[in-house]
């Protein structure tokens, strides 16, 4: 019958009683039924609620028998955590659906429904199934009667802070445990991803604060430093790593060359995996750039020898003063694959007169003797250093530290056009840097073949070049001479692949060409990461690229396909005013303060400068996380689970199928009752929803007890305010909603029973006792105690403890304004249209009636008919109903469908 | 040599349990999923409905070494019946009765309605009847 | 003590996070009512309620008894606490075949 | 002691049993039970790959039961049961015992003694399973017709829907025409159709249906079988009887309308009279109201006459009527519109409207017309509910004077042309069909469904529903879609051609049966019916009937009643096993 996919004779939208309803009665009847529901359970509302009135039958003792019933039906499929795309009607009268089912990062058939992955959860998130009065985990099941009874994870995408890392570290989940105070598994969760945590939380750039949503509110979580704390103290605790090598060894061997960042990070991904690795270094000491290239007042050699031994631990061997000329030697030695990882170490020229003169040197090479510990004395001397990089601050601040008198950096663009990080400009100029913008040596002048000063011009900004900015201009005339003792050149380094010329494809900036996706170079065995790929980056852009060759190399010596596949499974990252907008009322938070040392005397010495944060201020920084992904990805509950059911990379499953004939079953929505701002409702912690009571109420309860929800004190003055969102021009709904009047008598039956010594007072315009037993129950709440007032209330007033001032016109006594005090205020709010209903169908569309319900064109003699030939409703979709008026309805509407199925089989 | 373990939860009164499939028997159920603790010398056997049990099965229970057989009946929430608890009731007068010509102690009998997310009660249940129990003492 | 709540719900819930190992010295010393809690952690006593009873609904701390007379409810911790980290490893260890 | 074969599967659930019940030290003790063929833990029973191996089990070793202790049956039986057909084992010889929601969870506290609980209740599993017997589920045929008493809108329109899913329908009507109050009323609310139309169109529909036979001037008289067949005879213009074979029966008889005893707010005077006769009235009014050659200004409607009474006499009505207030408050609309046109105030000057009510229930989308009788004149008076309206006659006029609450109860003096007795629903007199049907009756005299919630157009007894006002007041739409509601239950029931009933019903031991007549009166299904054995009067179940509850079975003097799956042999075997020591040795000496 159908494009694609498999037919059922009926699609039932809406798992709540009445969508239950049907599908069971069509089910019965031997039609095949596709229950859709887009919630984790069906259900609905109903197995919420403490009980029903007018029989006080427990809610849920009536539900979870038709529940089951649902879901084991043989003639119906309920499809939970499902959402309808759209509903088309075709030529031949039935319909085409299609439809997602959303990921549930469990997998259902191995989740037991134990909870484990809700107790280890790190993410505390509003329950929606208790009307948020409490929070629940990221990862949860729905409530202990759900159907079906399994875990899920809420993810509403990546973290932007996740999501930025190049490297993949989980920023958020990180985040996340540092807040529970789990730092040890914080540690454990960097290394799934970057084996350098130390170094990282030093002198990376955090890309992932830039991105944090938080940054647009009154600043950035300090991720880096509270990773900082986190790595300190795992160091601190655990000085070797607490892990050797893998006990799963693989014969193939790996070559890595450098070890820098990349190297190191390629070693550790390549050893986990089991293979012997071997890195090969040029310099005398492990680390790249992140021993030669950084000083130490910002990146302490301890912490770098730490993160080393991360990679040493699990049998790496890293052989120092081993310069790697070949690449085929390496393959001759034995070696099975090669990861080439060297840095950008060949300095690059100006090809200014002068340049050769003694004092005039390259950044790398100042940097490395200064990191190695070579005695060089500045003191009172002036230095220059050109360029604009970051490599242009570190020798400028290190030159401070070496006793210079004057620091100059000179610049041939703008401060705009500065590649070099704001913070790292503002450090310097504060620990004294001179900066000079739009200015460049053309000329070194020597006296013995030592520089002495150089000649400067005047630059300005012409059009853009090649690399996109302003090309700066020499502007005549505008020579100056400066007296310099010492010139440092940090321009355009390249990496140092020349000696592999001959042997493999190179770009012509001297990169090694590569696939970009695989980081395959020309030879297949040869893998390739970091500057000499990209030319220079960050650390951190060069671990992300590292992980990535290995990966590609572990899948080329495994013999698979190599390609984008299973690299990179993050979910795409969530937008930060979505996350915004999920908590309208956030207050700005006191981000922690700047605790670096004064500049004044940091500038002398080669301590670290950056202080660290105390762990109370950390925890505190780590709540100010949004938890904009949900889901932090820490990855607790995978450790938890003793099913092994979480799977944190599903991805969202479309269907298209067809359908006979639709129910519509989405019944209704609740009023907001922030939207009636003088009943204080979401200011005043004791005004609260009756949907919130009845979870109070029931055995399920949020709470232990009926208690306030100010402070846990037992009511014993509770008032009801019917007709709250309902019969209210001001708000927008002139309809009566049904069923507050009777489920307010309930609660009001209920709380005497709870609490046999508190008043409650319904304050009421009419009770509306219509339906069978109704009137009944309410004489039997009156007969119990429970006082009717009759007057609708005008103002809710918080006054001292807690307590709520209603003000209040009692119709039935002359001049009747007048007030009375409650401590707890319970809102009869209404129900209103569910407008999701109208937006299922493309084409045709389904009309509604005046209020936004779905019409029934002709209710007196079909009702449950709609607008739409084939389309049936049910339930509070098309009415405010109670639940034997929706059981009823459905009826209507399931015996029309099948009526309508009978007719298209008939050919009509 | 017989290193006998007590035959229930460390010398606590031995109860049997009769729960009803639909409604108290997953009331049961919650208290173990929220952790809740009661003495391991509670066993549940479950039926389909309250008002079907028979006097003779829980005298068979006390003469068979139960200290005491509780009936977590439907209630008004009976699938079944609308006078549930009635009949149940009626069903444990009878059994009394039977006890009673049978020299057991009538309070070994216990009935309350236990719901499907009735969890507390059932176990503040257990525990008042363990305490009675024990207060009666092995018969 | 009661004032009108400024802060956002879900921000006061993800305090739970921080705020429960507080909470929990605090009982470790004896029980506690909510607004005995709220003065010692400086907290305004409608947020304590949220962390109160999320760690009563994951099984960290219980109501002892009754509320009293004044109408609270005094909390202490619950014998069984969540199952510790390490044991969930070690069962889940022993799980592998 | 048993050549029984069962296969018995510990679980650990990941920890989550085995943390706190030693599964391996159950599996040892009670592998030596005996009839136990085969004895296994697995980490997760319910995995695809312990099942492949149970059901392997089940083939090699020729299981004849089977025993899960895993989870609460809640969760599991059914995945089980599937499994056990797979395998080709009989899927009710498959018996689930719950260690891990009532044992390893509730008993975290004392592992030892956990372990000693699950062993007891893992025993009691292999005592039941030993019992087992392979069941089948039974099928039911049933007869692709119905009978649709009562040809109101509610009767017409479920008949019509069955009929389009293919079911025949009889339709019984007492009077000799169709469409009942409906057919009488002009423009009725919420849709301001008239009564007589929808009626027009629904008969038509009906007659253009050949699978639907109507009897008017006819009865139901006498009843026999049950769900899926039922024999009826129906008696047709007071003579002659037609039998009629049917799978299903809904009642939709319909109200009356309250007749106000005389007196009654003055009822029984000229100008006072009941909503339905002022409808009547208006609805034949083509322009100005008037009666007797005098027009009508103004209207006192007293509202809740004959509803809401509580604490009355014997004939009291306590119910809210739920129709009346709508009607009343449409019905005024509608007087107004005859006497004013559809215009602004001004153009009804001199016409008053006074509506003296308790509670204005106008629920739902009502609220709508309630409003618009509020911004058109009518004026609302609210009695307090002790503290009914009088009504007299003062010098020719009638005279009604209220304490209107509104105004804190102080009395009004209205001067009426017309009192508006605002009626409410009673039941329908229907003592012989309640006799013959055997329905049951609530205590408003309406028929009573089997779950005021979940179940509202089905009774005690099976295939016998009721529809439309025959079980309370409802509006027209309300009353059309109960109708439908009931046609959906009766096709849920016929459509498919027979009905597949679970095995776990009660059975008589007709050797013990004296016949006593207590479980006949117990069952409230009429599953239990009197037969004879070899001359011997005995009870049967009706096995369609039977929803294996059980109340029959403590009543039997005699013993002579079980429930498969819980007979006495099942029941107390497993009591034995429960409460049975466990002894550490069991673990090396095999019980014999």
């Amino acid at each position: 019958m159908g494009n694609g996919g498999s037919h059922y004779d009926v699609l039932v939208v809406g798992g709540g009683i009445a969508g239950m309803e049907s599908a069971l009665t069509l089910g019965d009847m031997g039609y095949t039924v596709l229950l859709v529901e887009k919630e984790p359970s069906i259900g609905g509302k109903m197995v919420l609620l403490s009980k029903v009135f007018p029989t006080l039958d427990c809610a849920s003792c009536i539900s979870t028998p038709k529940m089951a019933a649902t879901a084991n039906h043989p003639g119906v499929n309920a499809l939970t955590h499902t959402e309808i795309d759209e509903i088309i009607k075709r030529d031949g009268g039935d319909f085409l659906v299609r439809l997602h089912r959303k990921p549930t990062f469990v997998d259902p058939v191995a989740c037991t429904g134990c909870g484990q992955c809700e107790t280890a959860c790190t993410v505390a998130l509003p329950d929606q199934f208790h009307y948020e009065m409490v929070a629940r985990r990221a990862a949860y099941i729905p409530y202990p009667q759900a159907v079906p009874k399994k875990a899920l994870i809420e993810r509403h995408g990546s973290s932007p802070c996740s999501f930025a890392c190049p490297a993949g570290v989980k920023a958020h989940g990180i985040v996340s445990l540092v807040r529970c105070g789990k730092y040890a598994e914080a540690f454990h969760l960097h290394m799934e991803d970057a084996p350098l945590p130390g170094c990282l939380s030093r002198a990376c750039y955090a890309p992932c604060e830039a991105e944090c949503t938080r940054g647009q509110l009154e600043g950035p979580v300090p991720i880096r430093l509270i990773k900082r704390f986190m790595v300190d103290r795992y160091y601190q605790e655990h000085p070797e790593p607490e892990y050797g090598p893998p006990e799963k060894r693989r014969g193939e061997t790996v070559a890595v060359v450098g070890s820098g960042p990349g190297g190191l990070t390629a070693a550790f991904f390549l050893a986990r995996e089991g293979y012997g690795v071997t890195v090969f270094e040029a310099a005398s000491e492990a680390g790249g750039v992140l021993r030669l290239g950084i000083p130490s007042y910002r990146l302490p050699k301890d912490v770098l020898d730490r993160d080393i031994k991360n990679v040493t631990a699990l049998g790496v061997e890293i052989r120092t003063n081993s310069r790697v000329r070949s690449i085929n030697e390496l393959k001759e030695q034995g070696f099975d694959a090669v990861l080439l990882a060297g840095g950008a170490m060949d300095p690059g020229r100006m090809g200014a007169p002068g340049e050769e003169l003694e004092g005039v040197v390259d950044c790398l090479t100042f940097l490395r003797e200064v990191n190695l510990g070579r005695q060089i004395d500045l003191d009172g001397k002036t230095v220059m250093v050109v360029g604009g990089g970051n490599a242009a601050i570190d020798p400028a601040r290190a030159a401070l530290r070496l006793g210079a008198r004057k620091v100059l950096i000179q610049y041939r663009r703008s401060r705009a056009e500065m590649p070099a990080h704001d913070w790292e400009v503002e450090a310097a100029r504060a620990e004294g840097v001179e900066f000079q913008f739009l200015k460049a040596p053309q000329r070194f002048l020597g006296i013995d073949g030592r520089v002495v000063a150089t000649e400067s011009l005047s630059m300005r900004l012409g059009e853009p070049d090649s690399s996109g900015r302003r090309r700066p201009i020499p502007v005549d005339g505008s020579k100056q001479t400066i007296p310099v003792d010492l010139v440092v050149l940090s321009i355009g380094l390249r990496p140092g692949t020349t000696p592999f010329a001959p042997e493999l494809e190179l770009e012509k900036n001297g990169r090694v060409h590569v696939n970009s996706a695989t980081l395959q170079t020309s030879i297949p065995w040869v893998f390739a990461a970091g500057d000499a790929v990209s030319g220079p980056s960050s650390i951190v852009d060069a671990i992300g690229q590292a992980r990535r060759a290995a990966f590609s190399l572990d899948r080329y010596l495994n013999g698979e396909v190599l390609g984008e596949a299973g690299f990179d499974e993050r979910l795409p990252v969530v937008d930060k005013q979505a996350v915004l907008a999920r908590s309208p009322s956030l207050a700005v938070r006191s981000p922690r303060e700047k605790r670096e040392l004064a500049a004044e005397g940091r500038a002398r010495s080669f301590a670290e400068i950056e202080a660290p944060l105390a762990e109370t201020e950390v925890r505190y920084c780590a709540s100010r996380c949004l938890d904009c992904g949900g889901c932090s990805e820490c990855r607790e509950c995978v450790r938890a689970c003793p099913a092994n059911a979480i799977s944190l990379n599903m991805h969202p499953e479309e269907e298209v199928l067809s359908v006979g004939s639709v129910i519509v079953a989405t019944g209704f929505k609740l009023f907001d009752a922030h939207l009636k701002p003088t009943y204080g409702y979401g200011r005043y912690p004791n005004v609260i929803t009756a949907m919130q009571m009845d979870r109070l109420l029931s055995p399920t309860r949020p709470y232990h007890h009926l208690v306030r929800p100010s402070d846990g004190k037992v009511p014993d003055n509770i008032a009801f305010v019917l007709c709250t969102g309902s019969r209210d021009y001001k708000v927008g709904n002139r309809l009566c909603s049904t069923v507050c009047c009777m489920y307010s008598t309930k609660q009001a039956q209920l709380i005497m029973g709870a609490l046999p010594l508190a008043d409650v007072t319904i304050y009421y315009i009419d009770i509306r006792a219509f339906g069978k037993g109704y009137e009944e129950f309410f004489e039997q709440a009156k007969a119990m105690g429970v006082n009717y007032v009759k007057g609708r209330v005008a103002k809710i007033d918080q006054v001292d403890g807690g307590s709520l001032m209603l003000h209040y016109e009692d119709t039935t006594e002359r001049g009747g304004a007048n007030q009375a005090e409650h401590d707890l205020v319970v809102l009869s709010i209404g129900i209103l249209p569910n407008a999701d209903a109208l937006k299922l169908f493309e084409g045709e569309a389904l009309a509604a009636d005046p209020f936004g319900y779905v019409r029934e064109p002709n209710e007196s003699i079909d009702p449950g008919r709609t607008s739409i030939d084939g389309v049936f409703v049910a339930g509070t979709a098309s009415a405010a109903r109670d639940i034997p008026d929706s059981i009823l309805h459905s009826g209507a509407a399931s015996v029309q469908a099948a009526g309508y199925v009978e007719s298209m089989r008939n050919g009509r | 040599m017989s290193a006998s373990a007590d035959a229930g939860g460390g010398g606590d009164p031995k109860i049997l349990v009769f729960s009803t499939n639909n409604i108290s028997d997953p009331g049961v159920d919650l208290a173990g999923g929220s952790h809740m603790h009661y003495s391991a010398s509670v066993v549940v056997l479950p039926v389909p409905c309250s008002s079907g049990i028979k006097p003779s099965w829980i005298l068979h229970a006390l003469e068979a070494g139960f200290d005491g057989v509780f009936i977590a009946a439907d209630g008004s929430d009976c699938a079944y019946l609308a006078d549930c608890t009635t009949r149940t009731g009626q069903v444990v007068q009878k059994a009394q009765a039977l006890l009673k010509r049978h020299q057991q102690d009538p309070r070994r009998l216990r009935m309350a309605a236990i719901c499907s997310v009735c969890a507390e009660s059932f176990v503040s249940h257990m525990e008042g009847f363990r305490e009675a129990l024990t207060e009666i003492g092995s018969g | 003590m009661a004032e009108p709540s400024t802060r956002d719900v879900a921000e006061v819930m993800r305090d739970e996070m921080v705020v429960r190992d507080r909470i929990t010295a605090l009982i470790r010393n004896g029980p506690r009512t909510i607004p005995e809690l709220a003065e010692a952690l400086g907290y305004p006593s409608p947020e304590v309620v949220f962390w109160v009873m999320a760690m009563w609904r994951y099984g960290t701390l219980v109501p002892t008894g009754k509320a009293g007379a004044d109408g609270y409810y005094r909390y202490r911790l619950s014998e069984e606490h969540p199952v510790p980290t390490e044991q969930v490893e070690a069962s889940h260890g022993q799980g592998q075949p | 002691m048993t050549d029984r074969r069962i296969g018995v599967y510990v679980c650990s659930c990941g920890g989550n049993i085995s943390d706190y019940v030693d599964v391996a030290r159950v599996r040892d003790v009670v592998e030596h039970e005996p009839g136990v063929a085969a004895a296994r833990t697995h980490m997760f029973t319910c995995s695809d790959a312990s099942q492949q191996e149970i059901i392997e089990d089940i083939r090699n070793e020729s299981l004849d039961g089977l025993v899960v202790a895993s989870c609460s049956p809640k969760l599991h039986l059914f995945t089980f049961r599937a499994m056990a057909d797979r395998a080709g084992l009989n899927r009710y010889q498959y018996v689930q015992v719950n260690l891990r929601e009532q044992c390893s969870w509730a008993h975290r506290d004392d592992t030892a003694l956990a372990t000693e609980k699950a062993i007891r209740l893992v025993r009691a599993g292999i005592a039941k399973a030993r019992l087992t017997e392979p069941l089948a589920t039974m099928r039911i045929e049933t007869t692709p017709k119905v009978l649709v008493i009562g040809a109101g809108v509610a009767g017409l329109r479920a008949a019509l829907a069955l009929s389009e899913l293919g079911l025949s329908v009889f339709i019984v009507e007492r009077s000799s025409d169709v469409g009942g109050w409906t057919r009488r009323w002009g423009k009725m609310f919420p849709h301001q159709q008239q009564g007589s139309d929808i009626v027009a169109a629904l008969s038509a529909r009906v007659r253009h249906r050949e699978n639907i036979t109507l009897f008017t001037n006819a009865e139901v008289v006498e009843k026999s079988g049950s769900v899926g067949k039922f024999t009826l005879q129906i008696r047709v213009d007071g003579f002659h009887t037609i039998p009629l074979v049917v799978g299903a029966i809904i009642v939709a008889t319909g109200f009356d309308v309250y007749r106000p005893s005389p007196g009654e707010f003055g009822y029984g005077q000229d100008g006072v009279m009941t909503l339905a006769e002022f409808k009547e009235l208006v609805d034949r009014s083509p322009e100005d109201l008037s009666r007797g050659g005098r027009g009508i200004k103004d209207i006192v409607y007293i509202y809740c006459v004959g509803s809401r009474q509580s604490g009355g006499g014997d004939d009291a009505h306590s119910y809210c009527s739920r129709y009346c207030c709508a009607t009343a408050v449409h019905t005024a609309i509608c007087a107004r519109e005859v006497s004013c046109g559809l215009g602004p105030a001004k153009d009804c000057i001199g016409f008053h409207q006074f509506h003296l009510f308790r509670d204005m229930r106008t629920y739902g989308k009502h609220e709508i017309p309630y409003e618009d009788a509020c911004r058109k004149g009518c004026v609302f008076m609210k009695y307090g509910d002790d503290d009914p309206p009088k009504v007299d006659r003062v010098d020719g006029r009638l005279r009604v004077r209220v304490n209107d609450q509104y105004l804190g109860g102080e009395e009004v003096e209205i001067d009426a042309d017309l009192v508006v007795l605002v009626t409410g629903m009673v039941p329908r007199e229907n003592a012989a069909l309640v006799d013959v049907l055997k329905l049951p009756v609530g205590v408003d005299g309406f028929f009573n469904e089997i779950h005021p919630k979940l179940r509202p157009v089905e009774t005690v007894v099976d295939g016998e529903l009721i529809a439309g006002t025959a079980q309370g007041p409802k509006t027209l739409p309300e009353s059309v879609a109960s109708g439908l509601s009931a046609a959906a239950k009766a096709a849920a029931l016929l459509k498919k051609g027979y009905v597949d009933l679970e095995p776990f019903i009660a059975e008589v031991d007709t050797s013990r049966c004296v016949w006593c007549g207590e479980c006949l009166d117990a069952c409230p299904y009429g599953a239990v019916e009197k037969t004879s054995v070899q001359g011997k009067e005995v009870a049967r179940i009706l096995p369609s009937l039977c929803k294996g509850a059980g109340a029959c079975i403590p009543v039997c003097p005699e013993n002579a009643i079980e429930i498969a799956g819980y007979t006495d042999a099942q029941v107390e075997v497993m009591i034995d096993a429960l409460v049975r020591e466990v002894v550490v040795e069991e673990v090396a000496v095999p019980v014999t």
